[in-house]
């Protein structure tokens, strides 16, 4: 509730949730504060993909960052408050699994090696326990925060578990995830493309096998655009309130973020969504403000 | 019958002296190396001048850190900045200041001034003592709850708006107020009130014309040294709603906000290097506002600090006390007599003598 | 004390006629059955006497006696005390005082009262003078009020030029005279003064006792005083205030051993704690 | 004293004063209402705690109906995980994360600080006291966030290049935590105990001196014993800001509650939990979002029972001197 | 001061034989030039004064006059005030013990000091006895010393039943005593005392009087006060301190003004300043 909210300026417009998605919004945040005129009054934050899906049902929220689709729950709840959305894909990401650059054994992990280390109750302490050829020193776990749309998509849909085990260092800040892998010989952690792509001078990622015959593929945009990344890519997503296209800052901002998205994608250190699905996010753009076609598509 | 081991006293007690200064030393110590290690981050963000040269570091500084100063948050490191953060606290410390400095010193007074001893003013005073050492992420809490959602009430929920962290601060430090508002007054000698009092004075005139201005350095010295903590508050912040990123300065207390502490915090989570340095200088242009805080505090406990607090006191007190005058016509211009003769200084002498002259007849 | 100083008293024997005491008659003051304590403890016990007007009313007495608890008793200056109780009738003006009726604030303005640390305020000397005109609704011309107080304070002379400069500035028996001066701008009818020359230099203290013989005339003043010799010189009556005789270890509260014209009191006490009090034998 | 008489009595031997006009309307005003004013400026304070014990309290009961945990689970049990199914709401680690951050950064302020304490009161000149104790106070009023920020940059570092590769240090580790807490209350102890042994009455000092006491004996013996209640209060506020701590430790130690004895490795204190949770993705509502006012209860419970028994110490201490 | 007190002056004065002073001869302190400064105003001018061994010597003066200054130099208190400086020499057994070579440690051993408030440590009445002598590295029987002390302290038998309690819970004389006893246990060979009864009641303060004149065979014993009679009761000799002729403004230090067997200075007091002193017409 910002009930007294429109005393001294009108209400800006928040963007909140998935912290994978935050650098691409951030971009979009700045960018587009340096195309216009004056201080468009724009606010990003993070709290997860959840977080964001929840404090939109709670009205605090104009545009989500969501790593993962909206759960039927959430659509429903979202419904249930009389916020319809649409949804846009604004980038590819590919799950990056990253050690500490000093550990240079793991060429390669194979899914089930991924699962037999992060399934719920797992026995695996030290690196050996995964493959007898590497060396017996503990490994320390850093993911995302464990209902993280990343957590979700890596645990759920890649690797097809229920959970994880408990005995890692979460976060909901993938910055954490990525200093406390940089700091710690033993580590190993996964999170979005992009904080591998911003930090590779820390960290190295590890390519993955689908299974034990299949050659290992390392994260790349190349790897990420084709989809022989797998099956850690996923595709990113903003879903943007109805309600809020009435409102031309909201209109403009997310009009201005679509038209762009390729470039801000990149910049945050991400793979550009397909030119079909650019499209249709200019398509769904235009349904949403009303049948008007966006004055980009026209270009 | 007495082996007074003298010798042996004596080398323990120097053992001791040592240990003892080195004890504090290391404070100082400790102290130094935090400094110099935060400068030399700042500094490592530009290639790097040698050590020696001085004069060129001081530019290199000055200028880094009036570009982060004016520049917003960027996920490039080389154009971020803390311009929304720093207004951000500055909005902070206005309305903390407005709020917390009348209700702490209102507080204050009646407790030494008017709360008659008992029960009452016993629990009042150990409850401000006790809520003096709550931790500041339950002052977050009670802001989260009471003030950004209102208990419920959507009506009156402040939700991110910059009053819900300024009411989390000024509730925050009012017991730090509170408490050297009364020691403040409790340093100023009773024979000043019985001097006031048996002239017919009541009880509010007395501590209006002359416990409040002798007072008033001393309250002043505290209150600043309790906004200087509310300042550099960050747990409180993240929990009533201090944005991540915010581009534009807030415009007002209705406004989104973030604020610079929340803003060195979330570049010093970032893992490039480079946010590193940029948090260190946010670091060091929040210990610089804090620095010059701490250093108006402590002038005003020098003598001639307090003279000078006296006098703006002294001019204030007169604006209040012609307004209060003029309700009542009375005086008339001063007489060539009364002024001073060559002996007062005249910034002593002339408002008064303005005040009166302004007088309606 | 100067040379100037001790031959004062022979002065003062030598033309006691202007300043014949006036016993009972016109009291402007009275205590009547008056007991005090301190929480527990009793500081006065069961006081009477009456404050001839116009006179220079004396209490001496052995330290704790209760003098001061009773000074303030009249301009019930005790009431900030939190532990302070009283029993008994206080009157003023042939009026009671002691009720929870009467305003203190109004009755202090009428019997001022001089300290006997001088107290003056940390503001200049015009201001320390006019301050409590002025909060009394002085409607008069005020510069004119503070020079006649000074005068009558027999200070205007040291201070004219410098009544724009801090009251702190002055020396100790300056600042006294400048309290003085103070209480004499609010015009209260009666002044209680509480070892006023006790922080005084000789010097000082001579002129504030010349002070209080000008004053007599249109003010009744009250003086608490150590000093037998002060008694002496300054005052047309003494009261001699004693702890009450010790039975068992407890506290001993002050009684009024006597209350006589000053001369008789000092050349013919009728009490033998008062004689042996003021010929130094105990105290 | 609120109702003023607006003529002052005349007395029948002085002359009639008409120049006096009692005092004024404005003045009458604030007569009346100053009074009830400050009284409600005092009440704020008053309402602040109602206020915190009202929010804890509810919300607190909310999240154990949400939750079905049970207090002595909350309390002991050893595992912690709102994500678990079932959720696990044992707030054992965190109370254990809190403890070594407090221990540890004790061992470190308090000798330190009652050392300084005793330099500044016994030893050092006057004016180099006057200089040292401020600047001792600085470190106090240095942001906390500051100490987290040097916990992950300077700290950390120079523990890995000490004990690694012998000892392996994590990222976020107890160490670190403890001793960037430990110097920011280094002041606590020193200030307060400095102005607990300077309040030692002069008298004791002398009369040890007087026997023919050295320093050293004077200033172990004789001052610290007799402020020692003093001291040990400083002690217990000292630590009492150590457990309320939350940026620095937020920083430095991470938000990972384990129970372990090992302090270069993760772990979770109660502040660092009520932050994360709050800055996580829980919704608002859900038991596990509402976990953080449980947490923050016990905080304030156990901050509270310190900061009541420094009191009741530093009340004892007054009173044997006054 | 009660009826028995007042008839103590008149025993002292009717046996003064035993108490016949030794005027200098075999002197224990001596100040030779004496100067003291605290900061830049100065406390004491120019004061050469030689203690007799085995005698009670009295310090009297006006307030600010600097006895106690003197009474500290002699065992170098005044070494804890950062702004005191001295000129001038101070002699001990004929040995100078103003130089930096002397320890003050020992010499505070040696001269011991009871102070005007008594001070006894918060601790047990044991341990207020022994602690001096056990960080002197007393190695005799402690509990025969403590016994001893107490004793010679006339406090024994008021005490032997609570050894074990603490000091705090003794009355105001009973304490002053026992920081007598406390002083005693270290075998000092002077005493210095500063107001040692000002604090007490008179039954107490006889009590304190008597044990000065007993432990006068073994001890020498310097004390400063303020009361007269006390003076003219306890002392051999008498030093009267004042505060220098005024010159203008400034300061004005303590010089010694008359020092004397004391039966002497009190009834024919050689100086006009000491004889308007004792008589009570100045300070
Ligand atoms: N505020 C107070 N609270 C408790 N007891 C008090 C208070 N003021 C005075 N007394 C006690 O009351 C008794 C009388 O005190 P009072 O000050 O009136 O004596 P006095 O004759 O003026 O002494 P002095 O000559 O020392 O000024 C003393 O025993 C004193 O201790
Ligand atoms: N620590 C100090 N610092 C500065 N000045 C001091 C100090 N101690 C004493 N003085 C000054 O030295 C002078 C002599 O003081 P001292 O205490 O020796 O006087 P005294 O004769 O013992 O007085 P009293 O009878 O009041 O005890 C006084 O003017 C006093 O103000
Ligand atoms: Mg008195
Ligand atoms: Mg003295
Ligand atoms: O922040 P997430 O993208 O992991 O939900």
């Amino acid at each position: 509730g910002c009930g007294g909210c429109g005393g001294s300026a009108s209400k800006p417009v928040v963007v909140d949730g998935s912290s994978t998605v935050y650098p691409i919004s951030l971009a979009a945040q700045e960018a587009y504060t340096n195309s216009v005129e004056g201080t468009p009054r724009i606010i990003v934050d993070y709290h997860g993909t959840g977080g964001g899906f929840g404090r939109y049902a709670e009205g605090e929220v104009d545009i989500v960052d969501a790593s993962r689709p909206a759960k039927p729950e959430e659509e429903e709840k979202a419904r249930a408050s009389g916020f319809e959305w649409t949804r846009y894909v604004v980038a590819h990401d590919g799950i990056t699994v990253a050690v500490n650059p000093e550990n240079a054994f793991v060429d390669a992990l194979t899914v089930g090696q991924l699962r037999s280390l992060f399934e719920p109750g797992s026995a695996v302490d030290s690196w050996d326990d995964l493959d007898p050829s590497w060396p017996d020193e503990p490994i320390s776990l850093y993911t995302p925060d464990d209902d993280s749309g990343t957590y979700e998509f890596f645990v759920k849909d890649a690797l097809g578990m229920d959970g994880q085990r408990e005995d890692v260092q979460p976060s909901a800040d993938d910055n954490v995830l990525v200093s406390g892998i940089a700091g710690d010989a033993g580590a190993i952690g996964y999170f979005g493309f992009a904080y591998y792509a911003a930090n590779r001078d820390k960290l190295r990622a590890v390519p993955i096998k689908a299974d034990a015959d299949a050659e290992p593929v390392s994260p790349s945009v190349e790897t990420i655009y084709d989809g022989s990344y797998a099956p850690l890519s996923r595709p990113l997503f903003i879903y943007v309130k109805d309600a809020a296209m009435g409102r031309p800052e909201v209109a403009d901002f997310v009009a201005y973020y679509l038209e762009n998205v390729a470039d801000l994608a990149e910049e945050a250190g991400y793979v550009s969504p397909t030119e079909d699905e650019r499209a249709e996010n200019l398509d769904g753009l235009s349904r949403a403000k009303g049948g008007t076609p966006a004055p980009a598509a026209a270009e | 019958m007495y082996r007074p081991r003298r010798a042996r006293r004596r080398a323990f007690g120097a053992l001791f002296a040592g240990l003892c200064l080195a004890a504090t030393l290391s404070g100082v110590v400790v102290l130094v190396v935090l400094l110099g290690s935060v400068l030399a981050k700042a500094l490592a963000l530009e290639p790097n001048p040698p050590w020696y040269a001085l004069g060129e570091q001081a530019r290199e500084l000055s200028s880094f850190l009036g570009r982060i100063a004016t520049a917003t948050n960027s996920p490039n490191p080389d154009l971020a900045g803390f311009k929304a953060g720093i207004v951000g606290s500055l909005w902070l410390l206005l309305l903390v200041a407005m709020i917390a400095i009348p209700v702490g010193v209102g507080a204050g007074l009646y407790l030494e001034e008017y709360a008659p001893p008992g029960r009452l003013r016993r629990t009042i005073q150990t409850n401000i003592a006790n809520l003096a050492g709550v931790p500041s992420i339950v002052y977050g809490i009670l802001g989260l709850v009471a003030f950004s959602r209102a208990f419920g009430f959507e009506a009156v929920a402040l939700g991110k708006m910059l009053w819900a962290g300024a009411l989390t601060l000024s509730l925050l430090v009012l017991p730090i107020v509170v408490i050297t508002t009364q020691e403040a007054l409790r340093a100023v000698p009773s024979s000043l009130r019985q001097a006031a009092l048996a002239l017919g004075a009541t009880r509010w005139q007395v501590i209006r014309d002359h416990v409040l201005p002798s007072a008033l350095p001393g309250i002043l010295t505290g209150t600043i040294l309790a906004l200087s903590r509310a300042i550099g508050e960050t747990a409180p912040l993240l929990m009533v709603g201090a944005a991540n990123s915010i581009l534009y300065p807030p415009a007002g207390p209705s406004d989104y906000y973030t604020a610079l502490p929340v803003e060195i915090y979330n570049f010093a989570t970032l893992p490039r290097e480079e946010f590193r340095s940029v948090a260190a200088g946010g670091i060091l242009i929040l210990l610089a506002i804090l620095m010059s805080m701490n250093a108006v505090a402590i002038s005003l406990r020098t003598p001639t600090g307090r003279v000078l607090a006296g006098r703006a006191i002294a001019q204030l007190g007169r604006i209040g006390w012609t307004a209060g005058r003029a309700v009542r016509p009375s005086g008339r211009r001063p007489s060539p007599a009364l002024d001073p003769a060559g002996g007062g200084p005249a910034s002593d002498a002339s408002p008064e003598n303005q005040a009166r002259g302004a007088e309606p007849r | 004390m100067s040379i100037e100083q001790q031959q004062r008293p022979a002065l003062d024997a030598s033309a006691p006629a202007p300043a014949a005491p006036a016993p009972a008659g016109d009291s402007v003051l009275a205590a009547r059955g008056l007991s005090v304590w301190y929480g527990s403890t009793r500081a006065l016990r069961d006081i009477s006497i009456e404050i001839p007007r116009h006179r220079i009313t004396a209490l001496i007495g052995p330290s704790g006696c209760g003098k001061s608890t009773l000074l303030r008793c009249f301009n019930r200056m005790n009431d900030l005390i939190p532990s302070f109780r009283m029993e008994g009738g206080l009157e003023f003006d042939a009026e009671g005082i002691s009720g929870a009726e009467v305003d203190p604030v109004t009755l202090r303005r009428r019997v001022g009262m001089v300290f006997q640390k001088p107290n003056p305020f940390p503001k200049t000397v015009y201001h320390n003078v006019s301050w409590g005109a002025r909060i009394n609704g002085y409607t008069g011309d005020m510069d004119e009020l503070v020079e006649r107080s000074l005068r009558r304070a027999a200070l205007w002379d040291e201070v004219k030029g410098k009544l724009h400069r801090s009251g702190l500035d002055l020396s100790g028996g300056q600042q006294q005279r400048l309290c003085i001066a103070r209480t004499l701008a609010v015009e209260p009818e009666v002044i209680l003064m509480d070892e006023p020359c006790s922080a005084l230099d000789p010097i000082s203290t001579a002129r504030v006792e010349d002070l209080m013989e000008d004053l007599k005339d249109d003010y009744t003043i009250v003086i608490v005083t150590h000093n037998m010799q002060q008694a002496r010189r300054t005052s047309d009556m003494t009261a001699c205030l004693m702890l009450d005789d010790p039975r068992g270890s407890g506290h001993r509260p002050g009684v009024l051993a006597e209350f006589s014209p000053t001369d008789v009191l000092f050349t013919t006490p009728k009490d033998p704690r008062t004689e042996a009090y003021i010929t130094g034998r105990i105290g | 004293m609120t109702q003023l008489p607006q003529t002052t009595p005349v007395s029948p031997k002085l002359p009639p004063r008409r120049s006096w006009a009692g005092r004024s309307w404005f003045q009458g005003v604030q007569e009346v209402a100053v009074p009830p004013l400050i009284f409600l400026c005092a009440c704020v304070t008053v309402l602040t705690t109602l206020g915190i014990i009202a929010v804890l309290g509810v919300e607190t009961v909310r999240f154990f109906r949400a939750s079905g945990v049970g207090l002595v689970e909350f309390l002991a049990g050893p595992s912690l995980n709102p994500k678990a199914d079932p959720p696990r709401y044992g707030i054992l680690p965190l109370f254990w994360g809190t403890f070594v951050i407090a221990f540890g950064s004790s061992l470190i302020a308090l000798p330190v600080g009652l050392l300084s304490a005793i330099f500044l009161s016994e030893y050092a000149p006057r004016g180099l006291r006057s200089v040292l104790k401020p600047t001792l106070e600085l470190l106090a009023g240095i942001p906390t966030i500051v100490y987290g920020y040097l916990a992950l940059l300077l700290v950390t570092p120079v523990l890995k290049a000490v004990l690694e590769p012998a000892i392996r240090v994590e990222f976020y580790n107890a160490l670190s935590g403890c001793v960037v807490v430990g110097i920011m209350i280094i002041p606590m102890v020193s200030s307060l105990s400095e102005d607990v042994l300077s309040a030692v009455p002069r008298g004791l000092r002398e009369a040890a001196y007087g026997l023919g006491a050295t320093k050293f004996e004077v200033a172990t013996r004789v001052v610290l014993p007799a402020g020692l209640s003093g001291v040990i209060a400083s002690f217990i506020l000292a630590i009492s800001r150590a457990v309320g701590e939350t940026m620095a430790v937020l920083l430095a130690v991470g938000v990972k509650p384990q129970i372990t004895l090992n302090p270069l490795r993760s772990m979770e204190t109660m502040t660092a939990y009520i932050v994360n949770v709050m800055k996580g993705e829980a919704a608002v509502g859900s038991a596990e979002h509402l976990s953080l006012y449980a947490v923050g209860m016990a905080l304030f419970v156990i901050t509270l029972v310190m900061n009541i028994i420094s009191g009741i110490i530093l009340k004892h201490f007054r009173e044997e001197y006054d």
